[in-house]
């Protein structure tokens, strides 16, 4: 990894905090620095070719509609899938709407089980929650190891044949679990089960293939891989996608309509995509998946890796942290800074220049297994260095039940 | 290749004749006919297209439907060709359409009338207007040897 | 109008047709270009402070959620309404989805009464038509006047007390019908019904004042008026949007979860906004509010008047041109080359650096009232020019059943 | 001004001690109390307030719940400074001290420890937390004099 070079393409690094540290920015699961590539080709759709895709009446529209569709060979190659099979959404809540109203409220029937965990994000929890409210069909929950971890042997002892639909995190947000998709669509399969993974924070960080994982649907945010906010990718197994309904109607999805009601929906992916799309965005996207591919994946999920071995051993090395997922492995780190409110560490650390998140997770997630209300979350991207983690770690150690009022005096 | 091709007036007045009076165009009531209906997504043309293949062979072709001049000539044209022919046949000289219509090398001789469409490439928006009523045979042609 | 100086404000401009003609774009009622200010607020957020909004846990985050929401605040005092009765959302067809979904579904029983008309947006009537199909209620339609348009009469014909929502656009975007809101809002609330109005094609345009309008809810999407792709408005009365439910669910939206099933929601205009939201197209949206009010609404639409009369007056000097909406008093002109099929002409006139739409209409507003199965629409807006109009004057002038095929040969 | 109050450490101390040792942080059951729960958005504070109001006058403030030491001090502290006070006088101690936060003149005097927050508005992202308890209070007397 030439780690400068990468770093000279995100002009995000050129700015300093309002004390004049230099930005360090550890909130990468919320979203990350968007290269120069990325930003040149929304651009380029504003100075170059202006105006809306899904027609062709007319150069600039056939320009941008031709652009528009290889976005869908992009994605197909970046996961593994067929580019009818990429649906493109306005990120992963969107895309886990659309499968828990448009294919979860269809097919649940009263009596059948979804099957999610405690540790999933808000958008993978309160649509299947929904879902299963107006179906009459019971969420149940794989229990958490003692780390608060979903495993393949919590998983087997969750599955049962009632189970039609499970719907679970690649990795998971707050501790960054990660789950081994693959064994858990094979055990799934077996039981009768379709497959739902929440791919937001995998995705970005380390290889994916759908193939073969083998799961039925798979959702993204383009934001979280260095591309725009306002969309990302929904992927199904097309006959899945078929046997779905969208959750929007409008301009662009249908084909014929007449006002008899007689509609004419068009095939995936097309019918789930209603109105005017976000088309700069997604023509980002398609720029932010391909300098990642340039970097390459596996690349960036070794690199975290040995980041994140190396920050764990120095915040290990100090006495006033509690490390909550010292185990997984993944670019998240979760902790705390002890007798210090998560909130207010997470200030003291801003007003150093260092940008993380303090959060707070369900009321049982954390109850059981990390016995505090929030905690602080950093997490890491490809383009973080060890000196940042230095001086994080310089930072972290100042923190204590003394010092953390100093931002305000 | 028949000179006459060259000009371009001339295969404009093929284009326009086909248009203005289009042949095979009309529908008939036949279950041994195959039917495929296409909509372009990204355009007005709506057509459906019918044929009748048997023993390896296209027996008939037929068609109607709302469509531009360059869907409407393009099918009718397409449906004079491939009449009569095999699959084999009409594989190939569906083959070399194509080809004409991505700016590649093609046979004009196999193509004959269809040879009018050969700058439609050059309006690449256009590209599904020439190829509507050639995909949907191409379509009932793999549905005949299912 | 200083149309000069708004010009050098769109980068489009500078470019040229393949073959090197001027680009003429007619084709602003399917999306509009982009100033420089829309496209510098973009481009700040990309640069300046790249991260998520809706924390504030560091200095950066704080900044983004300052900015996010300060556009409601430029919408507010845009379409003069509250700033927490504007909910963000992917543009019109989403807000209308919205709608049609999480009020209409909820309130409407067997026997109601949606009312619209055979003029709308597959937006504005598809989701109805779900809407009415999975409740019981009916789809009744506005008769349409000889020109095709909705009048005050027709839709005093039409409302009855069984009529619970009307649901119609302010501006059609085939005709470009302008439809007098504040009379149908009085009329409909008369009846009991609410109004919601799609204001796709109204609001780039005209000044809009909802509280004027006296309409229940409104829509409009920002890539209409200068703004970016994938974010837009949807205004409702608060008392409507506290009973409305959200269409999606997920983070964000709730305030407070458990996995027991308790579910706090957000108030509006929140509860609607799941999931990181387009955070920089919505920044671009806030600019392009700015721009198009610095210029003036009514300035705007006085201009745009000025060039569709003489562009009227110009084309029905022409023997080859059979207009269909010449009443209409929008920037849309709805034409055909007599003899020539929309498309074709479509064609020509991007061979020579003309951007319109040739568009199908459906089945029965067409036989009605057109008499075709598709037209060519020119919809014009405030950085078109009569220089323009002449040329595309000239071109229209050219083509004929001889003289469309010359771009094939 | 008590002078004591110039010093920072003695306003770092007073957060401190009102954090470890909140003022007033216990619910009661009693149906005269008015009640408000504060669930920030975008922070972590969660809490609920409670005021009992008779004759213009406000009698009692409790809280509870999940908070940060800035949220939790100075909930603390408002409960102090309020109780007892009538709505009149309560009125403009709240005004005093959004004054301070938004950097504007304020009375020293009226805000007594409350003093310790005059930076706040300094770290714009936690003003909230400086002001939940008191946008609950001002909450419940609007509440009681409806
Ligand atoms: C009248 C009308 N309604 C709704 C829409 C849909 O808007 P969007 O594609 O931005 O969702 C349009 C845009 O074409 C429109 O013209
Ligand atoms: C695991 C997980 N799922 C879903 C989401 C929601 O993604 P978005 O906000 O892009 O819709 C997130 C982002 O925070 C996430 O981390």
């Amino acid at each position: 990894m030439k780690i400068d070079a990468i770093r000279k393409d995100f002009p995000m690094f050129k700015n300093k905090s309002k004390k004049g540290y230099d930005l360090i920015y550890f909130d990468n699961a919320a979203t990350t620095f968007k290269p120069m590539k990325v930003i040149e080709a929304v651009n380029e759709y504003y100075t170059k070719y202006s105006v809306n895709a899904h027609r062709g009446d007319y150069e600039l529209s056939y320009k941008v509609d031709t652009l528009y569709e290889s976005v869908r060979d992009t994605v197909a190659s970046f996961i593994n899938c067929d580019r009818k099979e990429v649906v493109f959404v306005s990120g992963t809540s969107a895309a886990l709407n659309q499968i828990a109203f448009g294919f979860g409220q269809n097919q649940l029937k009263p009596g059948d089980v979804v099957l999610s965990d405690e540790a999933e994000h808000a958008s993978n929890y309160l649509p299947w929650q929904h879902a299963c409210e107006t179906t009459g069909a019971t969420l149940e929950f794989i229990e958490l190891d003692e780390h608060g971890y979903v495993t393949i042997e919590t998983f087997k002892k969750a599955i049962h044949s009632g189970v039609k639909i499970v719907s679970i995190a690649h990795v998971t947000n707050v501790l960054g679990c990660v789950l081994d998709i693959k064994e858990i669509s094979r055990i799934a399969h077996e039981h009768g089960a379709i497959v739902v993974v929440d791919g937001a924070q995998s995705t970005p960080h380390m290889p994916v293939d759908v193939r073969d994982l083998d799961c039925d649907f798979f959702a993204f945010s383009a934001h979280k891989l260095c591309g725009p906010t306002g969309t990302g990718v929904l992927y199904g197994k097309y006959e899945l996608l078929e046997a779905m309904e969208p959750l929007m109607l409008g301009g662009g999805s249908n084909a014929r309509y007449d006002m008899c009601g007689n509609l004419l929906m068009k095939d995936p992916p097309y019918k789930f995509e209603s109105g005017t799309p976000a088309i700069e965005a997604t023509l980002g996207m398609k720029a932010a998946i391909e300098y990642i591919q340039e970097i390459g994946l596996e690349k960036i999920h070794e690199y975290e890796s040995e980041l994140r071995a190396y920050m764990l051993k120095r915040m290990k090395e100090l006495d006033n942290v509690i490390i909550y997922n010292e185990d997984s492995d993944s670019g998240i780190i979760t902790f705390n800074i002890k007798n210090v409110f998560s909130q207010d560490a997470a200030t003291y650390f801003s007003d150093k220049g260092i940008s993380l998140r303090s959060g707070q997770h369900c009321a049982k997630l954390l109850m059981n297994f990390l016995d505090t209300p929030s905690t602080l979350r950093a997490s890491l991207y490809f383009y973080n260095t060890k000196e940042e983690i230095d001086y994080f770690i310089d930072v972290c150690s100042q923190i204590n039940p003394d010092s953390f009022l100093d931002v305000f005096f | 290749m028949n000179d006459m091709f060259k000009d371009p007036m001339v295969l404009r007045q093929i284009i326009m004749d086909h248009d203005k009076y289009p042949r095979n165009r009309e529908l008939v009531k036949d279950d041994n006919y195959l039917r495929k209906h296409m909509a372009s997504d990204s355009c007005i043309d709506d057509i459906e297209v019918q044929a009748l293949i048997k023993d390896d062979k296209i027996k008939d072709i037929r068609f109607d439907g709302v469509a531009c001049t360059i869907a409407t000539a393009s099918t009718s044209i397409m449906s004079e060709l491939l009449i009569g022919k095999t699959l084999v046949e009409a594989k190939e000289i569906i083959q070399n359409y194509r080809d004409m219509i991505d700016e590649k090398q093609y046979d004009e001789e196999l193509l004959d009338e269809a040879v009018a469409f050969q700058n439609v490439g050059k309006q690449a928006n256009r590209i599904h207007c020439a190829t509507i009523g050639w995909d949907a045979i191409e379509y009932l042609m793999k549905e005949s040897e299912k």
